[in-house]
């Protein structure tokens, strides 16, 4: 399948410019983001490419920026909210009867309470940084991520091979670290990079709905602004499209990325697929 | 009662209740008062149909599955009562191998190492000496140096098969549980394996019980043979006297013995189920009146 | 039987209630800084203590936390869900109002989601490989890959700013003031947002569907079906389609969530008067006796899809007795 | 007897499968033929081909499968016939009773109806004339209680009952032909009898292609036997002959790997179908094999009484 092998390596190097300009954000940046730059609302010429906003701060020092704020809200997130939910996932699964009880019966109470407004409430109390918000975006998307990587553990726990190393005379705890970890590995990977993809645009949601770190630059923020303040009104689209377009286009990537990385490690849906 | 002298196994009323559902919860005797010997060096058949609890007995005899009651002493040791720790390092003396060879290797680790796994478990040797007995145990079960670096999809049914018995060797049991090695393979693959186990377990001496539902494989496999219907031994005795002359009911309907052979007609017992011998060395559970 | 069974579902989903109840209260009452100073910060620079105390008093906030939780606990089961800050009126009241026009929108867009979702997701399952399924596919990736808010944005610049074909937002036009609410007007005003929402949930419930057709297609009833010579068409109605629905079910009430979510941007973009604005406004002016009752009924919404689709799923699985759970 | 003209006559069928590593010659030239009411044993190992076979007759391979030469049903080509041709044909004239009890009975639906189904489509019988013939059905096949079975749903049905609903669903059209994929592969010995002795109860005179790998099965069933080895028949004959003296060094090697008969294995393992080995494809683990059967193909060619064998040896 060539061509899902071609979107796998165009948005892995998609995500990869990303997180380019978010490292040498300073050297690409012509402005600070924060500092007046020129008059308000001006449309983009050769010094604001993109123009600036009612603050005159400059659009497209902002935009990049903001490419920080987006890769930590994501990364940060789903290695927080993956991490957790291999770790519970594999105890749940792995020892079964009453642990197993205990937890799944925790999950599904907290599944009941719908996570977005959940995390709204909690971002209301903690104010946290940006830091704090992609460790509780995290951390509620990492309940979630229990019960998947749980299913796959049921049936891992009771294979053949591993009730063989256990009759090797291996302990628990090797065999959950060499037998049942690697074998779940591509489907965390898999959970990471969606995972990734959906705290951005969450985070950024957040920005949106004012709930965002007020001292980063970020996107969400950046439409919040846009919208509130006269963009749609006064039809200034190099104020409202911008910071949008960048967080699709970097989700679409992801997006991407996800899937043709989930038919790789996957062979049976790869035949099913196609 | 039912063995010799040098008995390296010895089962005695074990039992491996399940209970299941949630509102009604019911109790499943997967094995319901079980007592039986292996001697040393010797195969034991289990036969029965699905489901008759032969997978748990045989699981339940090397504690993969905690039994509910009853003892299983082995060459003096009582396995049912060793602690977490003991029987961790007690299992080296006794392995299973598992119908599907496939699912019985992870699909994640080469040959090579999952035939060292055992005896990096127990750090049996160093870093070469790892490597030398690896190499011996492949030559050992029919394979070669190259299917080392091979993952398990990449092997068929047989090889694999060759490959969990190289693991399972790698740490010389003296007792093996084989729980329908062959039940997936093809019979001229099956004729391999079964061979190929018949040697090695001659070479070494190795006490076997063999759970089979292939009433021609338990012939040539085992010594003794032992018939389950419903979590109990109904009979049990020399392969012989109990395949050519079967006198429970179920291994007559078993073998397709004709149904009124009065020769061999069944015991009758007046009160609970007993094992009566009938012959030396072959015992039959009485049918209740 | 079946009557245990409903009544453990429902005992369970009270118990998911209540620490949902003690999970609100929990996080607004531990937590540091009081709100009613935090409001108060609002509209005064320095609160004056006399009136902290006078709202003190009324919100119960010098009694004994325990106290509180009770009288809490008891009174959103009696109801009483507490007094809206900003809205100065009970939060029952307010959340009542708002969610009639949330459903508005919510409801047409999840049954179109579901309905568009299924059929077009079989089909594309069915017709696996084939150029239409993958083209499908890929356009509901890639629409699936566009954050709700941003999706919301556009439609409205597009058909709204750009086009002029519906209004920019809101639910009613000017005239209303002096015509009274006219039901065509409403309608006018909320085929946006509800076509906003349908895309946002019909990649959700298209990519399920299509593979659970995956897995369907390939199962050996089908075989079996075409071997007694059925023609395609048959086969698909009445052996592939049922299979294929069953874990739609569940899967369909977990998307309820997600509609809740999708509703809060959607709706500020819109401008639209339901629990989504109500959520945003809320959250502007931190009002968190509001929030609080949107946490719960955003709970209670998500618990009633749970015990539809728990109810539903034995009748069309025969394979579930009624009184074993019906999700594993 | 041979002078009868057969009901189907398989010709030079070649089938293939493109896959990513290229392509699997499942059943490479192929010919067989099914004479009226007799029970064709189809013997052979995973991967030799017997299972394609009986699906290519009936045209229930996946749709990319490459299929070469004539499948002759009472003198039409199957093969050329449209796909709603077919469909009247599938259940109708040529019924299968498909590998895996387990999954091949839909869920959701009720036995009873899932019989009924295939009673409407080719009898033309409605509502409770169709459900009467499904309880008549499941009587034949000796379910007790037929008429309580008829409405339960497949999960209430134990591994042996499922087989038996099975068969009367493709009994439910009296074929004239009926092909039975693996029919006894994991039963228990004393349900396996069972099965077995329905077969042979419930087909008189009809023509049955009886696909195993079990030689003790086919031994019970069938009056001819072919045997398949990676693709193609390398003895077929009478079942007394191909058993008790077989020709063909795999028949033989194969009837001697029987536990009740020696267990004396075959070395080596049954070649990969993406490259076969040159000459007589089982020239590699054949302990005669000469120089000249690592280079030619041998033809089948008769060594008795219609009795036929793919060996140099003979030629």
């Amino acid at each position: 399948m060539p061509g899902r092998s071609v979107s796998f390596y165009i948005s892995l190097g998609v995500v990869f410019v990303y997180c380019a300009v978010a490292l040498f954000a300073p050297a690409i940046a012509p402005f600070d983001p924060f500092a007046i730059s020129g008059s308000p609302l001006a449309p983009p010429d050769a010094a604001h490419i993109l123009g600036t906003n009612d603050l005159a701060q400059d659009i497209f020092s902002r935009l990049v920026w903001g490419t920080r704020a987006t890769l930590i809200l994501g990364f940060l997130g789903a290695a927080i909210s993956v991490a957790l939910g291999t770790f519970g996932g594999i105890v749940s699964g792995y020892y079964g009867g009453r642990v197993d009880e205990a937890i799944m019966r925790f999950l599904d109470v907290m599944m009941t309470i719908p996570s977005f407004p959940l995390l709204l409430i909690l971002t209301i109390f903690f104010r946290p940084g940006i830091y704090m918000t992609a460790v509780l975006m995290g951390f509620l998307g990492g309940l979630q991520g229990v019960r998947i990587i749980r299913s796959q553990v049921l049936s891992l726990a009771v294979a053949d091979f591993v009730v063989g190393t256990k009759a090797l005379g291996a302990g628990d705890g090797y065999i959950m670290a060499r037998h049942i970890l690697p074998n779940v590995l591509p489907l965390v990977g898999v959970k990471f990079i969606f995972s990734a993809q959906h705290f951005m645009v969450v985070g950024i949601g957040l920005g949106f709905l004012g709930m965002g770190d007020p001292a980063v630059v970020d996107w969400g923020q950046m439409i919040q602004r846009a919208t509130q303040n006269g963009g749609i009104i006064l039809g200034l689209w190099w104020w409202l499209i911008p910071p949008g377009l960048a967080v699709t286009f970097l989700s679409l990537a992801l997006a991407w990325f996800g899937y043709a990385f989930e038919d790789r490690i996957n062979p049976r849906l790869q035949v099913m697929r196609v | 009662m039912m063995h010799g002298a040098c008995t390296m196994i010895d089962i005695c009323d074990l039992k491996t209740y399940y209970s299941a559902g949630f509102l009604h919860r019911t109790e499943v005797r997967a094995v319901d008062g079980v007592s039986f010997g292996i001697e040393k060096g010797e195969t034991l058949g289990l036969v029965g149909e699905s489901g008759c609890g032969k997978t748990t007995l045989g699981r339940s005899v090397i504690r993969l599955i905690e039994p509910t009651g009853g003892r299983v002493v082995f060459d003096g040791t009582d396995v049912t009562a060793l602690s977490r720790k003991d029987l961790r390092r007690f299992r080296r003396r006794m392995q299973m191998i598992f119908q599907d060879a496939y699912t019985s290797l992870n699909p994640r680790m080469r040959v090579s190492e999952s035939i060292a796994e055992p005896l990096r478990i127990h750090r049996i040797e160093d870093r070469a000496g790892i490597d030398r007995r690896v190499r011996d145990l492949i030559e050992a079960v029919g394979l070669n140096e190259e299917h080392l670096n091979r993952r398990p999809y990449e092997l068929s049914g047989g090889q694999n098969q060759r490959v969990v018995l190289a693991r399972v060797l790698a740490l010389e049991p003296e007792f093996i549980v084989a729980d329908e090695p062959t039940a997936g393979l093809d019979v001229s693959v099956q004729a391999q394996i079964l061979t190929l186990f018949r040697d090695i377990w001659r070479e070494y001496h190795t006490t076997c019980l063999y759970i089979s539902h292939d009433l021609g494989v338990v012939r040539a496999m085992s010594d003794r043979v032992a018939v389950m219907l419903k979590g109990r031994i109904v009979e049990i005795g020399q392969v012989a006297d109990v395949l050519d002359h079967p006198c429970h009911p179920y291994t007559r309907l078993l073998v397709a013995a004709p149904v009124d052979d009065k020769e061999f007609s069944c015991p009758v017992s007046a009160g609970a189920p007993a094992m009566v011998e009938v012959r030396p060395g072959h015992w039959v559970e009485a049918t209740a009146r | 039987m079946r009557a245990a069974y409903i009544l453990r579902r429902l005992l369970y989903s009270a118990a998911a209630f209540g620490i949902s109840v003690t999970i609100a209260f929990a996080l607004l009452h531990f937590m540091p800084g009081d709100y009613i100073t935090q409001y108060l910060e609002q509209i005064y620079v320095i609160a004056p203590p006399e009136i902290v105390r006078a709202y003190n008093r009324v919100y119960g906030l010098d009694r004994p936390l325990i106290e509180q939780y009770f009288s809490y606990f008891l009174g959103v089961l009696q109801g009483d869900w507490g007094y809206s800050l900003s809205y100065s009126r009970p939060v029952l009241a307010v959340i009542g109002e708002k969610l009639v026009w949330t459903l508005v929108i919510i409801l047409p867009a999840t049954v179109l989601a579901i309905i568009v979702g299924i059929v077009v997701g079989a089909y594309s399952g069915w017709k696996r490989g084939s150029k239409i399924d993958l083209a499908l596919l890929n356009g509901m990736i890639f629409l699936r890959a566009i954050p709700s808010y941003w999706l919301a944005l556009m439609i409205l610049l597009i058909f709204a700013y750009y086009l002029g074909l519906f209004p920019l937002g809101g639910y009613v036009g000017l005239s209303a003031l002096d015509t009274g609410i006219d039901p065509l007007d409403v309608m006018n005003h909320a085929a946006l947002p509800i076509f906003t929402l349908f895309l946002f949930s019909v990649t959700g419930t298209y990519y399920l569907m299509r593979n659970s057709m995956l897995m369907t297609a390939g199962e050996d009833y089908i075989v079996t079906a075409r071997a007694k010579g059925l023609d395609e068409l048959t086969i698909l109605r009445k052996h592939a389609l049922r299979n294929a629905m069953l874990p739609m079910v569940t899967s369909i009430a977990l998307e309820c969530a997600g509609m809740i979510t999708g509703s809060i941007f959607v709706e500020t973009i819109f401008s639209w008067p339901g629990l989504g604005m109500l959520t945003f406004e809320a959250l502007k002016v931190r009002d968190i006796p509001l929030l609080q009752g949107i946490l719960l009924i955003d709970t209670l919404l998500v618990i009633v899809a749970n015990i539809a689709a728990d109810l539903i799923y034995p009748l069309v699985d025969p394979r579930v007795e009624v009184g074993d759970g019906a999700r594993t | 007897m041979t002078t009868e003209e057969p009901l189907l006559e398989v010709r030079g069928l070649t089938v293939g499968f493109p896959t990513v590593d290229g392509l699997v010659k499942a059943a490479n030239t192929v010919d067989l033929e099914i004479r009226p009411g007799e029970t064709l044993a189809l013997l052979g190992e995973t991967g030799s081909g017997k299972t394609v076979l009986g699906m290519a007759i009936l045209r229930l391979l996946q749709p990319n499968t490459r299929i070469e030469g004539e499948i002759l049903y009472r003198g039409r080509n199957l093969l050329s016939l449209s796909e709603g041709e077919m469909q009247k044909i599938r259940g109708r004239e040529i019924a299968v009773v498909l590998q895996n009890t387990g999954t091949s009975l839909n869920p959701v639906l009720r036995v009873g109806d899932q019989i009924a189904e295939a009673v409407t489509l080719h009898r033309g019988l409605r509502g409770g004339d169709a459900e009467a013939a499904a309880v008549t059905l499941l009587d034949r096949v000796r379910i007790f209680d037929p008429a309580r079975m008829a409405r339960e749903y497949p999960h209430r049905f134990s591994g042996g009952m499922r087989e038996r609903a099975l068969i009367a669903l493709a009994l439910a059209c009296e074929p004239s032909f009926l092909i039975a994929d693996e029919p006894t592969r994991g039963l228990d010995a004393v349900t396996k009898r069972e099965i077995l002795d329905l077969f042979s109860e419930i087909n008189p005179g009809r023509s049955v292609l009886f696909i195993t790998h079990d030689i003790e099965a086919a031994a019970t069933l069938a009056v001819r036997v072919a045997v398949m080895y990676a693709g193609e028949i390398v003895e077929i004959g009478p079942v007394d002959a191909v058993l008790s003296s077989p020709v063909h060094p795999y028949t033989r090697g194969l009837l001697a790997s029987l536990p009740e008969r020696g267990m004396r294995p075959i070395p080596g393992s049954s070649p990969s179908l993406i490259t076969l080995p040159p000459g007589c494809r089982f020239s590699p683990r054949c302990t005669r094999a000469v120089g000249r059967c690592k280079k030619e193909h041998p033809e089948l060619v008769e060594v008795g009484p219609d009795h036929d064998a793919r060996c140099m040896y003979y030629d």
